[in-house]
């Protein structure tokens, strides 16, 4: 369960791919309750992501997972750029004392609440980085729990982001940012060697 | 009975900018906008409010403003208007947001009018 | 310690436009801004407004905000900067055009801090 | 002490004369408290206010009355417009029933009070208009009267328009609305006639 340059670069495609196959479906999950472009925000990025890759083979873990954040920073737009920009971020830093995909994913999660505020049930991507993050600490995670984590936002009553505007009608409705996360989830579970 | 929003500004930048932040999460809302004097200098103008008022397609009008002097010419158009036109006291910008996505979403006047309660600043 | 503002809209419009205001009542004022993405769609870019730190005169900004996801931007461009950055959580333009008149009157940060506490709305 | 369209006419030319010769000094005085335009708004109203006049001769008193109330609404640009067009939409309303200089001052005084919502202390206009327009009912009106009320404003601590946003720093200046408001009262016990 630890990371190289090879299996997170093969890690984040399989992501970027998912994104950009879904990048209609997430704007449309963000527009009941935010401004419709969560999608196209993602898409922007991955793609950035994956230029910056392209461009420039990264040293090592901590210069991957930087130019992931740098692009991830630049090119999204919304709140979801600094959002998932932080978690790379964290985990930039993180790997320089441990390439576990457990300590790597708390890096990330502490960020990701650290920069947004928002804390687990108040309807944002916080609702899958935190349970799935501590799935990955005990050693296993599956679509199901995945799956789990992404749907338990649909009931939820918003907090923070947009959605929060809607007060109780936020209810009912997927989170974007929880989706896309998902995805981001899944590409690592589908990714050979890492887990 | 359909409502709409109307932003009344000194700046004509500022009028013309915050209804593109507003229909990203409320296409269906009807916004106009009235920002600057006569002119297009800084300052506001009743005759442009009146015309927003009456550009808006809903015959309910929430308007919001920026600064106590916008406050009086809003007042003087909504005297001379027919139609119903709210006044709200709160941020300019936060405030028509909060109202933007509530109406969008279907959410009653009163409802709405519940939510802009925390953002009275003026 | 020279004081100085900056303004973070998602609309270029707005963060172009705020300033127009607050000139007229703080022509002193070091004043910078950044609005919409990188591409210059709705949103914010961390990069934009880094530049508008590093552009502004002052070694002190006071820095104001629409929507939570500018928010962020600006934190993590506070995080990167080598200047002081105060980050306030009120309504946009009225506390930016409250800052902006005391600053130019020469009142202290600390009251004007004060002042902006009602304004508090995020 | 009864108006004319004659003598209302003169007044208010001799109105616009001084806001004209004290633009800049109406300006300045707007700069530390304000945004340094209320020279150049009332000086563009009173330049309306000239032009409608002089376009189209009022039919009657309250004719009159309207055209400068409209002139001041649409071209003034700041708060002073709305004041001022209130004031004499007030006079429009209330020549119908009385032509007495102490009846139309005293239906402007409450119109400029219920649209500002400003009371007398505030630091406005309604420092010079509250007082003067009570000399009016009782009677008589001196320019020291004028100047004391103008005057007055200097230490208060505004509570109404821009400069309350400056607080307890708004004390130590005139406030450019009751100078201005000043030159109409002097500009009034000046024309012939209507004292
Ligand atoms: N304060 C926050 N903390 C955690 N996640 C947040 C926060 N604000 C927004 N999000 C996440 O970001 C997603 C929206 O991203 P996106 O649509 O790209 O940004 P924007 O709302 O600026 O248009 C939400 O669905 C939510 O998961
Ligand atoms: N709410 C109010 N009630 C009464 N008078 C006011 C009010 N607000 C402003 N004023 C008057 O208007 C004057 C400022 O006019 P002006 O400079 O033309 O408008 P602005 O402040 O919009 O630039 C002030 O000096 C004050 O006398
Ligand atoms: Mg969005
Ligand atoms: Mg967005
Ligand atoms: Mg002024
Ligand atoms: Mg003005």
């Amino acid at each position: 369960m630890a990371l190289t340059v090879d299996n997170l670069t093969e890690w984040i495609n399989a992501f970027a791919q998912k994104v950009t196959d879904k990048k209609d479906y997430l704007s449309e999950l963000d527009t009941p309750i935010g401004d419709g472009d969560h999608g196209n925000n993602m898409a922007r990025g991955v793609k950035a992501v994956q230029e910056s890759l392209d461009a420039k083979a990264p040293a090592d873990l901590t210069a991957a997972f930087k130019q992931i954040a740098m692009a991830l920073i630049s090119k999204v737009g919304g709140a979801s750029g600094p959002l998932y920009g932080t978690a790379f971020l964290e985990m930039a830093k993180k790997s320089k004392d441990s390439t576990e995909i457990a300590d790597l994913f708390a890096a990330a999660d502490a960020g990701i609440k650290k920069r947004g505020g928002a804390q687990a049930g108040d309807k944002t991507m916080v609702d899958v980085w935190e349970p799935l993050a501590a799935k990955l600490a005990s050693g296993s995670l599956t679509q199901a729990e995945i799956d789990e984590a992404v749907n338990s936002t649909e009931e939820m009553i918003a907090k923070k982001g947009r959605a929060s505007y809607l007060g109780e009608r936020s209810s009912g409705h997927l989170d974007p940012g929880a989706m896309s996360s998902g995805y981001l989830f899944t590409a690592l579970i589908e990714t050979e060697g890492i887990l | 009975m359909t409502l709409g929003i109307t932003i009344v500004s000194h700046v004509p930048d500022i009028a013309a900018g915050l209804p593109k932040l507003l229909t990203q999460v409320a296409a269906d809302v009807p916004l106009t906008y009235a920002g600057g004097t006569d002119d297009g200098d800084i300052g506001t103008s009743m005759a442009k409010i009146s015309q927003a008022f009456d550009d808006n397609a809903a015959d309910e009008i929430l308007a919001f403003y920026d600064l106590g002097s916008a406050k009086m010419n809003l007042e003087m158009a909504q005297e001379m208007s027919d139609k119903t036109i709210h006044l709200y006291d709160t941020a300019l910008i936060e405030g028509a947001y909060t109202a933007a996505s509530l109406l969008e979403a279907g959410v009653p006047l009163a409802d709405v009018e519940e939510q802009l309660k925390p953002l009275k600043i003026k």
